[in-house]
């Protein structure tokens, strides 16, 4: 795809699993599988997927923040994953991205201007701290908190308030591809709401690349343009947000979908869709397809032979009997 | 209003905490019933008082800080907010009972699980530890938990968190209690895995009879479970009314808030922004003088600044604390 | 309700009080005047500051309002018990004991101050270096450490003291190298899960570099547990030097170290029991104050420590 | 657990190796002669290196180092310069008394401290606790030597109940082992003063108090195994603190134990017999670390079932 903003080939991150001789296992555990995407310039591409299926970790190798097993991650056509470090820490202002946990992600001991003034210390140091002080200001302004704030610390602010910070601190330096790994899950519905018109208001006005990894499944409805649907480590569906929430293909996508409860008492008694099983875990693996174990759909096949991602009407599954 | 026989009725509920700000009303003047069978939903968001109203009902307070100030919290015609610990200590766990939102933090990780599920038998029926055994490995069979006998002796950390919260519900289960205070039992889980606990709660639920009182801050979890739903906010309950008409014709401009906050996984999404409640939820330490949603009210009026709202019924078993509960709450 | 356009000025609002929080008190300024204030009010630790600042003022005042020498000997003086002139008594020299004790107090505040200092400074730049680059220099790091630890810090001492040979000077390096290694386990610890918070990994996506890292997010946020390893180290190093005092491989007479002056009380236990018991209050009640203030320092600090 | 054991003891051995090469390192590459300073000064050169060479102390030291190793894995430590013995047999002969004594005063600490660490946290803050904590503190801040000086002067001089000093009789052993005990008494009750408070604060008392067990049952069944945990782990090092805080006690009840040779060895300059008696104690304090670990992996299901170091 010519637009793509980032594109991910074969990427594979791995982790040491816990435990073996010296606490040191030479076992790996593949957090991100042999996984391919595009993110298009100027849109919403969300991640979605349960705990542990790596749509966090994917989402810190796009930025470089961990270092792949192998694979590329294409930023503008120039891999990240074989840049040098300079080069790198250059390239960082143009790619930034938003926590979930509003306490963690501001450090508790730096006041407010100094946590907004840091991007401009790293990568414009030629300015005065007057001038920073006034960028400060304004990123405040543009995410909805008064200058005066400036000097307060991280504990005087209330988690929708600190998302905000952060939201400040990320656009600083005006990236353009912003990853919002969970940015609202840990706050209040009603604020919720706020944060992500706040995000989306954003994203018209800086024309940003969003990829948001979330488990809520309502709000990439609303909002993503495409979505790519995770499990343990591997992408298993990739489609335009409608046709996929409409349509899914992998059975993993109908059930995640169909588990989502509807804020409807009338359609309660609707037929539901139920995922037998547990979550599955990454180090013991089964043979064939990932997902075959909690499949209720799946044959000899599927248990043998994992399936490759195949592409039809401009939609990606890796299944070998996908639905519709 | 015939509703079948009440197992619990909360009246007039004020849980305080002392902090160095002064005495905080964490619950304040919360009055609500539960029935036989029924599942009733406590939802706000977080600091609205939905909690400590779980934890007050089974005198769970820890105090001080805290301490239930005034109100009466009838279980079967007893005021438990009335009795001593040691009286309180031989309803708990037998007749009313409480599933919490960390399956990971609250078992203990010394024990097995099957000691633990066994441990409301011998404590409150006095139960030999074989018979305890027995019937324990019949509620981790009856709560879907694969090869009870060979789970019984795990350690909470071996399981995963569902099978964690299964267990949490097969302890609090195992004394058939006719109350289970569930405070937000599945926000911790996975969206397919809440599914299937949410499954097993309504399944055992209409087999025991237990009613339920849900605490939850998901209007999806709420709109699919629940029987009659109890709106609160900042300490208050600001609506209260069956699920069905509640989520049809919210009366409370805070409850309409809400419910336009969600987005509907089902429904194509509209693309625009979505619509949000502008502020935050007040300060325990500094609330307003009038009604408490006020500062963030759209359509609040010089009235709604001045003084608290009572609740008024604005339909069957439909009561909206607003100023304006005749218009529906809208100008 | 309108759509969220325009995002309201939501400054002034202040954080919800979630009841779970109810008892806390973090909502002021700055950590620091928040400890403060919280120390104030600890009473068992003001009164630990309140020893600590007699004892020190006495130890610095002392050459101008004790006329005594704490080294002359008056052989007629020998063994006097407690009385009005000699308030400590005199020792086997005739000296008197109060003088030695106040000049003796010297001797353990620079011993408490000094190598606790050095132990902890030595002990956090080796823990966060081995906490925040990880790997070979982490392993090598801690397994000196694990080495150092393994010795009973005691023995360890006495035997640095053997073959440095037993001055004053020395016992600075013999508490300090046996001091950094608990120092670096705990700010070591502490590193490792800051640099798995959100924060630093936010100021790594911002290209910020390593050193910067480390002295703008790393270190600020482990000080508070630096400050308490300081002050709860500072009595440990008293009570260690009155040890090896006493057991004559630390300070060397004549000098008035308090450990000495028990160690060379106890051979008149039985006759002149002051000798002995006297200076050993002092340790006590110098080392207790420490361990009280060090203690109100660690309350105040503790709910700080954990994000 | 086996795994755990197997990783324990691997951890242990670099260590060992580590602590013999550091006392090496700090006994023999010692500035001055060390024969000069066993044989005295006025002794002639000429006797002096001969001397040296057969003690083979002209080899450069990695050389010595091996040897030394490699006679210390035989059981030999060579000879006490001053007593003429060797050093094993001596350490052998004194190392009793000294456990006994450790245990003893372990046994005091703990059946002091554990219980005042339990009643201060069943009421925190209350008087109950701000005396035992009080007196905990005391107790930690007392040094050794004077509240041993102290207990002589007032059991054997004043009531002569007990005899002052020497080691002859279990009667011997009692103030010893309450001086010793007192002082890390106070530690073990802070200690588990917190680390119950701590686990009070657990979701799963919440949980136990839900299921309706009262106060007692909720600490005896279900707060005090998780609270002793790290207890445990301390208290083996307390052995260890107690093994070289026996160094003065024993030098001050005059009881012929390691410590004592310890600080003997220092008085003389015995180097063989300084570097036995440190090196001796070193790897006790390593079992007892060892043995910590392994009773804490032993009590924690989370280690033993995964064998991972999940502390």
């Amino acid at each position: 795809m010519s637009d793509a903003l980032v594109s991910v080939r074969h990427l594979t991150v791995s982790f040491r699993a816990e435990g073996g001789f010296f606490g040191r296992s030479h076992r790996r555990v593949r957090a991100v599988d042999d996984v391919s995407l595009d993110v298009e310039e100027g849109s919403i591409f969300a991640l979605v997927g349960e705990s542990g299926c790596g749509k966090t970790t994917l989402g810190r190798a796009l930025l470089r923040l961990l270092p792949p097993d192998s694979g590329e991650v294409l930023f503008r056509g120039k891999d990240l994953a074989r840049m040098a470090p300079e080069e790198l820490r250059r390239q960082r202002r143009r790619m930034q991205i938003v926590f979930q946990d509003p306490y963690a992600s501001l450090n508790p001991r730096m006041r407010i201007r100094d946590t907004l003034a840091e991007p401009f210390w790293t990568h414009e140091p030629h300015l005065s701290p007057r001038e920073v002080e006034v960028r400060g200001r304004e990123l405040l302004r543009l995410v909805g908190l008064r200058g005066e704030v400036l000097g307060h610390f991280p504990h005087q602010f209330s988690g929708g308030q600190r998302q905000r910070i952060g939201i400040a601190r990320a656009l600083a330096l005006h990236p353009e591809f912003v990853v919002c790994d969970e940015a609202v899950s840990a706050l209040d519905v009603s604020i919720q709401a706020q944060v992500l018109n706040l995000l989306v208001d954003l994203r018209e006005k800086f024309s940003l690349t969003y990829l948001f990894i979330t488990h809520n499944l309502a709000v990439v409805r609303h909002l993503a343009d495409r979505v790519g649907v995770m499990f343990l480590g591997r992408v298993m569906e990739v489609g335009p947000t409608e046709e996929l929430f409409s349509t899914p293909l992998h059975p993993y996508t109908k059930f995640l979908i169909g588990a989502v409860p509807l804020p409807d008492p009338r359609r309660r008694d609707r037929e539901r869709l139920l995922l037998q099983g547990d979550v599955l875990s990454p180090t013991d693996l089964p043979p064939g397809c990932r997902f075959a174990p909690r499949c209720p759909y799946a044959r000899d096949r599927c248990r043998e032979e994992e399936p490759r991602m195949s592409e039809r009407e401009g939609r990606k599954v890796a299944c070998h009997y996908p639905l519709a | 209003m015939d509703r079948g026989n009440a197992v619990l009725q909360v009246r007039n509920l004020r849980t305080e905490f002392a902090t160095r700000r002064g005495i905080v009303p964490a619950v304040d003047g919360v009055s609500f019933e539960v029935f036989e069978g029924k599942v009733t939903g406590l939802v706000g968001e977080s600091g609205c008082g939905k909690s400590v109203t779980a934890l007050s009902i089974l005198g769970l307070v820890t105090s001080p800080p805290g301490r239930v100030a005034r109100g009466e919290i009838l279980f079967e015609g007893r005021d438990l907010a009335r009795m001593t610990p040691r009286e309180m200590g031989a309803f708990r766990g037998r007749d009313l009972s409480m599933i919490f939102q960390e399956p990971m933090t609250s078992l203990n990780p010394v024990k097995t699980v099957g000691n633990q599920v066994g441990e409301p038998l011998r404590v409150h029926l006095g139960l030999s530890a074989r018979e305890a055994r027995r019937r324990a490995e019949e509620m981790l069979d009856l709560v879907g938990i694969p090869e009870p006998q060979l789970r019984y002796g795990a350690f909470p950390h071996q399981l995963s968190g569902g099978l964690r919260q299964r267990v949490m519900i097969a302890m609090a289960l195992i004394c058939s209690p006719k109350l289970l205070v569930a405070d937000e039992p599945t926000t911790a889980l996975d969206v397919t895995i809440q599914a299937q606990v949410l499954d097993l709660m309504m399944g055992l639920k209409n087999r025991l009879g237990t009613a339920i009182v849900l605490i939850t801050h998901d209007l999806g979890v709420v709109a699919e479970t629940c029987d009659d739903v109890y709106v609160m906010y900042a300490g208050h309950i600001v609506e209260q009314g069956d699920v069905y008409r509640l989520f049809e014709r919210p009366g409370h401009p805070y409850t309409q808030g809400l419910l336009r906050c969600v987005p509907d996984a089902s429904k194509p999404g509209r693309r625009g922004p979505l619509a949000s409640i502008e502020g935050a939820v007040p300060l325990l330490t500094a609330l307003p003088p009038g009604c408490r949603f006020a500062p963030r009210c759209p359509w609040a009026q010089e009235l709604c600044h001045r003084q608290i709202p009572d609740l008024v019924a604005v339909g069957e078993g439909h009561l909206v604390r607003c100023w304006r509960a005749e218009e529906g709450g809208k100008p | 309700m309108r759509p969220g356009r325009d995002p309201k000025l939501i400054a002034d609002e202040l954080p919800p009080l979630v009841p779970a929080e109810a008892g806390d008190d973090m909502a002021g300024e700055t950590l620091w005047g928040d400890v403060v204030r919280a120390f104030w009010k600890n009473r068992a630790a003001l009164a630990g500051v309140g020893v600590v600042t007699v004892i020190a003022l006495m130890a610095l005042g002392a050459p101008w309002f004790l006329r005594g020498d704490p080294y002359a000997i008056d052989l007629d003086l020998r063994h006097l018990p407690p009385s009005w002139d000699h308030w400590f008594g005199t020792d086997h020299y005739g000296r008197d004991l109060f003088t030695r004790v106040v000049h003796g107090a010297r001797i353990s505040l620079v011993i408490g101050l000094i190598p606790a200092f050095l132990s902890t400074v030595i002990g956090a730049v080796l823990g966060v270096v081995s906490g925040f680059y990880g790997g070979k220099t982490d392993f090598w790091i801690m397994r000196l450490a694990d080495v150092v630890l393994a010795f009973p810090s005691l023995l360890l001492a006495m035997a640095i003291m053997y073959t440095l040979g037993a001055s004053l000077f020395n016992i600075f390096i013999a508490l300090s190298a046996v001091g950094w290694a608990s120092t670096s386990r705990i700010v070591r610890s502490q590193t490792l899960s800051l640099r798995e918070k959100d924060f630093v990994e936010a100021a790594r996506a911002l290209g910020v570099s390593r050193g910067k890292i480390v002295f703008r997010h790393i270190l600020p946020n482990c000080l508070p547990s630096i400050v308490v390893v300081f002050t709860m180290s500072i009595p440990a190093a008293i009570m260690q030097e009155a040890g090896l005092s006493f057991l004559g491989v630390g300070a060397q007479p004549p000098t008035p170290s308090w450990g000495l002056l028990v160690s060379q009380g106890k051979e008149f236990i039985f006759s002149a029991p002051w000798e002995a018991i006297l200076p050993g209050v002092a340790i006590l009640l110098l080392v207790l104050a420490f361990n009280f203030m060090g203690d109100g320092l660690r309350d105040a600090i503790d709910p700080y420590m954990k994000d | 657990m086996g795994g755990f054991i197997v990783k324990r003891l691997a951890v242990s051995v670099p260590v060992l190796l580590g602590v013999t090469f550091l006392i090496f390192m700090l006994l023999h590459v010692v500035p001055g002669d060390p024969v000069a300073l066993m044989m005295g000064e006025r002794m002639s050169p000429e006797v002096i290196d001969r001397v040296r060479a057969q003690m083979h102390l002209d080899d450069p030291w990695p050389v010595r180092y091996v040897r030394f190793i490699s006679d210390a894995l035989r059981g030999d430590l060579g000879e006490s310069y001053k007593l003429r013995r060797p050093v094993v047999g001596l350490l052998r002969d004194a190392f009793p008394t000294t456990l006994k004594l450790a245990l003893a005063a372990a046994l005091v600490a703990w059946c002091i401290g554990i219980p005042a660490g339990i009643l201060s946290a069943v009421r925190p803050y209350s008087l109950v606790d701000n005396f035992f904590m009080g007196l905990a503190l005391t107790g930690v801040s007392t040094p050794v030597f004077w509240t041993a000086l102290l207990f002589q002067y007032l059991f054997s001089l004043k009531l002569g109940w007990l005899p002052v000093a020497g080691f002859y009789s279990a009667k011997h052993l009692i103030m010893p082992a309450l001086v010793l005990g007192w002082s890390s008494s106070g530690l073990v009750a802070r200690l588990t003063r917190s680390s119950l408070l701590d686990v009070m604060r657990h979701d799963y008392i919440r949980t136990a108090r839900a299921k309706g067990l009262r106060q007692g049952p909720v600490i005896l069944r279900h707060a005090l195994k998780n609270a002793l945990l790290p207890v445990v782990t301390v208290m083996a090092l307390q052995i260890a603190f107690l093994l070289s805080g026996s160094v003065i006690t024993e030098s001050v009840f005059n009881i012929p134990g390691v410590g004592r040779i310890a600080v003997g060895a220092i008085q003389n300059r015995d180097m063989p017999l300084l570097q036995g008696a440190v090196l001796f104690t070193t790897v006790l304090v390593i079992l007892g670390n060892l043995a910590a670990d392994l009773l804490y992996g032993w009590l924690d299901p989370r280690i033993r079932r995964d064998g991972g170091v999940g502390r």
